[in-house]
């Protein structure tokens, strides 16, 4: 189980939580586990989304595994320039 | 693939050095060839015609006049261009932008566009396209944008972010939100609570090349596109989608990119050149002028932000709150929500709030800039925070210290940092003796902070080694800075050959599989890291050769110096150069190559500290910037040229953004100054020497201890600049640019 | 030619406002008169201290010629200040003068200076001064066909000095948001005897400014004849508001420079 | 409209061409004659990319008609190299990393050269104020300018 935060648009589309636990063991299983239980997180999360754990930004690496106790948020998927 | 991208300290013998870049030669003769420099038999040339007016309804569109000119041999308009985004928000909005569909939403928004034999055509046939708008209210500024009664660009945009969705349509295309902690008990054990409010002015990246493509579709669907762009592959994909072609038939060279810093990640005209060539079955070369890379390309968000922040009087930050508004021109975006993330990052906060809106404005869709959103964020926080040390009493430097991030801060937009490097960079320029420079009459010094998220992404490189023991390296990231040397490097580097033994090529999209764009400080980083790997399987297919040679395991070859060695020594000393393994290849198995796909992971965030110091014309309001200093973590430097090339680049744009540069509108709409006369980058007069210092802080997340280094230096210096003006001015700067109108009537309104 | 060609035709000196303005949409020229080849043109003579500067000289040539600058110091440095090295290499006085943009940098210290141009039409040859060429933005008072040929300059005479200061936002590369030409002579003393002083882009010509040279004339430029100067220079603007600077800023800042412009032309006409 | 007819020398080379009576010296080289080291980066002579040397003096090409080349002297940027032998110039600009993007060098290096042709010992104000006229967005112009002082030190010492 770990805990994730959601940014700041997410949370008014998950119950208006900012924290959310969720059993999972990597980014993917994480992500399909939020839409899961807060369908409305879908359209956000197509329109672009990266995790966070433990500081460093993954955007593209769904197979990173959540360490127990990691510190884990999603966040949107920012350009750059 | 078993590749570790983690960081392993070693002892490095090409990177970190200053070898000739690879391009030198053609860029210094002018053999180089940048997207106006391809042409195509039988190629056409295309014309844009824009819109006049910020914002109308196209009541009718007629293009027979232009069709029957001599010589016109395609006109389109969005009637060519149909709807195959299938609700997909962002891609319809890109596509209105290439070319407007029932209305215009800015001054120099594409209406139809001419494909014709040659310049003079085409121009005489735009003049006879007849297109009639019914003119609508505009609005430009974005607080006038979120006025009750503002003209409305789309009558269905109901805030997203809120909660119950509002019920009436508005320019407010969105709110985001983030922070933690009791911001209203933060302040009310403050001692001391700065607040003001703070603009920008709207920026464009202003690279010195034009827009420009050459688009050859075949009858059979295939197709070419030769083009300036900051990514090429995103550039296929969007380009196919929008015009419902096969990826794998369109194929896409990127040219030379005479700089981009953002702009050229978008795409603009590239759909209309291959719309344009469909139609006419005939190349087109199109490129824009520098009126329309002004008025229908690439400008940041301009701004309006609130910030609040209260500390005690020993120095320690109680509470922040910053209300960002961000102009994102006709489509909602995430540009304050990407300011509103950056804003705080640099500080520990207990309690900490920040609100983006994203403003619809009639202006070009705004587009990534270099740490896009970032420098205004920082802009006004840093000049916030300076104003709160001399409230205090205290060293701007020194109160910044005691406030930065660390490793495990909980940051202002959510996560918990790792390692990073703010407090390094603001103990270095403590350390530094442009701190303790004496300062002259009118003169004033700033500091500021900056971060910037960077990112890594999908990557992809080959690197074949050839039958002389050279290597080719083909990589998929556009260089727009240097990156072939670092890369050309960093497979010397791996492979222990000469860095001339390597020659770096950027790759078209038929010959290398997917890369993400150049943009957030990825090429070195991504690519290097692509490259290692690819590298790293190379020297797998040598051993293996070597080993094959000698009839011993591969498992005792190993590599050293460029050489497969035996590592039993009752195998003898045996040894085979690159060459001699190369040379032999044919026999061997074959070609030898190392290919790398991945993704780059784990950029890790980054923080730059810059000292500007200014003077002041108490007279005429006119600034002078006297020393610049940039102090950043590179990680590792590959090429520490490149890098000390980007740190002063951002500095000179973000002096630039600070000083002089702003797009200035008419109250017709219209943009007044689309053009280098009046839009005004800094020149080489203007400015000093830029001092740099690279920290090396390795990157836990990269073999080498990489960091991305191209974006981070544009985001102090508006903040820098500011502070430097403000304290050399005595009176707070909280407009931005600083032009010398708007620093006299601040000396005049002190009095 | 020019008289045949009518309303689209133009004469081409230095070519760097007219080929600007040749690539704008809405700018139509049949004919444009390249007046480079034309004998005389391009060259700068004097004669008993007056000088001759030919329409098609290049600014950067003014710079050159050592008599012209040391006789007329303000001038020179007004048509060095015109765009960048490039564009020195290719415009005019003559050309900045028919351009008559308001705040074109020559202009005002050549009118500072008492220049006068050499005008050529179908009707034979005219002198006008520099002062009466401006009739507003964009236009002058030449007649249909007619052109400048040459710019003249009087003899400079003991005792004189001329300077011109513009204001920018950068060092460079911008057009003058104010200019001030100032032009003086003095007795032995160092008392002004004489006093001209102008400013540009203030207004919708080019001003020579009587009472600002009044101000100054018969004083040794003491701190209460500046003070009076860059009042009068505030009080004659009429300036507007643009992309370059607002109303407010151009009357502060012309006094600043004439202050400025006229301690340089002083210094220089040998006042202590 | 009919062509004109136009004889000039480029790079020491005589040149004949055709042209417009609108068409710029950068289009006649770029478009007609396939000499695209000259770039255009404004059109409308603010950036300098465009810089060519006509008759020794350095100008932004966008702004001379390609009529006016007739019994000229042009200098371009394919003329700046002897052969495989660099430029000084241009062997500084490679060493001193005074390119990122490049598309700015062509001009910065005609203008450099005639700039060191008029004075071999520039300070640094008079390179910047010399450059002022050429636009660079990647540099921050800091390596430009050394690369400039760097070249003018080796031309004097030759």
């Amino acid at each position: 189980m770990v805990e994730v935060g959601l940014w700041g648009a997410l949370i008014p589309l998950a119950g208006n939580q900012p924290r959310v636990q969720v059993e999972a063991r990597d980014i993917r299983e994480l992500l399909r586990k939020l839409v899961e239980a807060h369908p409305g997180l879908q359209e956000p999360f197509d329109e672009g989304v990266a995790v966070v754990i433990d500081g460093t930004v993954y955007r593209d690496d769904w197979s990173r595994t959540l360490p127990d106790g990691a510190e884990v948020f999603v966040m949107r998927r920012l350009a750059g320039g | 693939m078993g590749f570790d991208p983690s960081y392993q300290d070693r002892k490095f013998n090409a990177v970190g050095t200053r070898p000739k870049r690879p391009d030198g030669i053609d860029k210094v003769t002018g053999r180089a060839r940048y997207g106006a420099d391809f042409n195509m038999p039988g190629q056409l040339v295309a014309r844009v015609l824009r819109s006049p007016h910020a914002h109308a309804r196209i009541t009718s569109i007629d293009t027979s006049r232009a069709e029957a000119l001599k010589g016109v041999k395609a006109v389109v308009t969005a009637a060519d261009m149909p709807d195959l985004t299938g609700g997909k928000r962002s891609a319809f909005a890109i596509l209105s932008n290439c070319m407007a569909r029932d209305k215009v939403f800015y001054d120099g928004h594409a209406v139809a566009a001419v494909a014709a034999i040659d310049a003079r055509t085409a121009r005489a046939a735009l003049k006879l396209i007849d297109v009639t708008y019914d003119v609508l209210p505009h609005v430009v500024d974005v607080d006038a944008a979120m006025a009750a009664d503002a003209p409305l660009l789309h009558d269905n945009v109901f805030t997203r972010g809120v909660d119950p969705r509002p019920e009436t349509s508005s320019n407010v295309a969105a709110r985001s939100e983030f922070g933690h902690g009791d911001v209203a008990a933060g302040f009310a054990a403050a001692e001391v609570v700065v607040e003001r409010t703070y603009k920008t002015e709207q920026t464009h990246q202003g690279y010195i090349e034009p827009h420009a493509c050459v688009a050859s579709v075949n009858p059979d669907g295939t197709a070419e596109l030769w083009v300036c762009t900051q990514g090429h592959f995103v550039f296929r994909q969007t380009c196919a989608d929008l015009l419902g072609m096969d990826v794998s038939k369109l194929r896409v060279t990127s040219s030379e990119i005479g700089g981009g810093f953002g702009g050229k990640t978008h795409v603009w005209a590239e759909p209309v050149a291959l719309a344009l060539s469909r139609k006419a079955g005939r190349p087109v070369k199109l490129v824009m002028s520098r009126d329309e890379v002004f008025r229908a390309s690439g400008p940041t968000s301009a701004t309006s932000i609130d910030v609040r922040i209260g500390a005690t009087s020993d120095g320690r930050i109680t509470a922040a709150d910053a209300t960002l508004r961000y102009s994102s021109g006709p489509w909602a975006d995430a540009w304050a929500e990407t300011g509103a993330m950056t804003s705080f990052a640099c500080y520990d906060l207990e309690n900490v709030r920040t609100v983006g809106l994203e403003v619809l404005v009639n202006r070009p869709k705004s587009a990534a800039y270099r740490a896009p959103s970032a420098p205004m964020a920082a802009f006004a926080v840093e000049s916030a925070v300076d104003e709160l040390a001399t409230r205090l009493g205290m060293d701007p430097v020194e109160f910044r210290i005691r406030n930065a991030a660390s490793e495990g801060t909980r940051s202002s937009y959510g996560p918990v940092y790792g390692p990073i490097g703010i407090g390094p960079t603001l103990e270095a320029a403590q350390a530094h003796a442009h701190m303790q420079a004496p300062l002259g009459e009118n003169q004033g010094r700033g500091m500021a902070c900056g971060f910037w998220f960077n990112f890594g992404g999908q990557t992809c490189t080959d690197l074949n080694v050839n039958a002389d023991g050279t290597v080719t390296l083909a990589v998929g990231t556009v260089d727009v800075g240097g990156a072939r040397a670092s890369l050309s490097l960093v497979a010397a580097e791996e492979l222990g050959i000469a860095y001339d033994r390597v020659k770096a090529v950027v790759a078209d999209t038929a010959t290398l599989g997917y890369n993400d764009m150049t943009d957030g400080s990825r090429g070195t980083f991504s690519s290097s890291m692509a490259t290692i790997s690819a590298a790293r399987n190379a020297i797998r297919v040598m051993r293996e050769r070597a080993a094959m040679t000698w009839g011993i395991p591969v498992e005792d070859v190993v590599w050293e110096d460029g050489h497969a060695r035996a590592r039993t020594p009752g195998q003898g000393n045996q040894s085979l150069s690159i060459k001699d393994i190369a040379a032999k290849s044919g026999n061997t198995g074959g070609p030898i190559a190392g290919h790398s796909e991945l993704v780059a992971d784990g950029a890790g965030v980054s923080f730059a500290t810059h000292i500007c110091d200014v003077e002041v014309d108490p007279e005429t309001g006119a600034t002078r910037v006297v020393r610049y200093t940039v102090i950043q973590d590179a990680g590792k430097a590959v090429h520490p040229d490149y890098v000390e090339g980007q740190y002063q680049g951002g500095a000179a744009q973000g002096i630039g953004w600070a000083l002089n540069e702003e797009y200035i509108y008419g109250a017709d709409g219209r943009l007044q100054n689309p053009g280098f006369l009046d839009y005004r980058v800094p020149v080489c007069s203007d400015l000093p020497m830029i001092d740099t210092q690279i920290l090396e802080i390795p990157n836990p997340n990269h073999p080498y201890g990489v960091r991305g280094v191209g974006e981070t230096s544009i985001v102090p210096p508006l903040a820098a600049v500011a502070n430097a003006v403000s304290n050399a001015a005595g009176v707070r700067l909280a407009h931005i640019p600083m032009s010398p109108p708007r620093i006299l009537a601040a000396l005049d309104q002190k009095g | 030619m020019l008289a045949e060609g009518g309303e689209k035709a133009f004469v081409l000196a230095g070519g760097t406002d007219l080929l600007v303005r040749m690539k704008s949409d809405d700018f139509d020229a049949d004919l444009a008169v390249d007046i480079k080849s034309i004998d005389g043109m391009d060259s700068i003579s004097e004669s008993g201290g007056q000088f001759t500067i030919g329409a098609a000289v290049p600014c950067a040539a003014m710079g050159e010629n050592a008599a012209l600058t040391a006789a007329w110091p303000g001038v020179v440095e007004a048509a060095n200040l015109i765009g960048s090295t490039q564009i020195q290499s290719r415009c005019t006085v003559a050309g900045n003068l028919c351009n008559a943009s308001p705040a074109a940098d020559s202009v005002p210290a050549l009118v500072a200076a008492g220049a006068v141009a050499v005008v050529t039409g179908p009707d034979g040859t005219r002198n006008v001064d520099v002062a009466d060429m401006p009739a507003g933005p964009g236009k002058t008072t030449l007649a249909p066909a007619e052109i400048v040929t040459a710019i003249t300059l009087p003899a400079r005479g003991d005792h004189g000095g001329d300077a011109y200061l513009r204001f920018i936002p950068r060092t460079e590369m911008d057009i003058a948001v104010v200019g001030a030409g100032v032009n003086l002579t003095l007795d032995a003393q160092g008392t002004i005897t004489s006093a001209r002083v102008s400013l540009g882009a203030v207004a919708p010509t080019v001003l020579l400014v009587d009472a600002a040279a009044a101000a100054i004339t018969g004083t040794r430029l003491d701190d209460a004849a500046l003070s009076a100067l860059d009042t009068a220079c505030a009080a004659a603007c009429n300036p507007i508001d643009d992309k370059r600077g607002t109303v407010a800023f151009r009357k502060q800042v012309a006094g600043v420079l004439a202050r400025r412009a006229a301690r340089i032309a002083y210094d220089r006409a040998g006042g202590k | 409209m009919s062509a004109i007819a136009v004889s000039t020398t480029i790079n020491g080379d005589d040149v004949e061409f055709l042209c417009n009576s609108d068409e710029t010296l950068l289009d006649v080289l770029r478009d007609r004659l396939g000499m695209t080291g000259s770039k255009e980066g404004c059109g409308t002579g603010d950036c300098g990319a465009c810089s060519t040397i006509v008759d020794g003096r350095v100008v932004c090409s966008c702004l001379v008609l390609g009529a006016e080349a007739e019994g000229r002297s042009i200098e371009t940027i394919e003329g700046m190299a002897d052969g495989a032998a660099l430029h000084p110039l241009q062997t500084k600009f490679i060493e001193h990393a005074a390119l990122q993007c490049g598309v700015c060098t062509p001009g910065f290096l005609v203008a450099s050269k005639a700039l060191l042709e008029t004075n071999p010992d520039p300070s640094e104000e008079e390179i910047r104020f010399w450059l002022a006229g050429n636009l660079c967005r990647c540099t921050g112009y800091d390596k430009i300018v050394r690369a400039v002082q760097d070249a003018a030190r080796e031309m004097r010492e030759a």
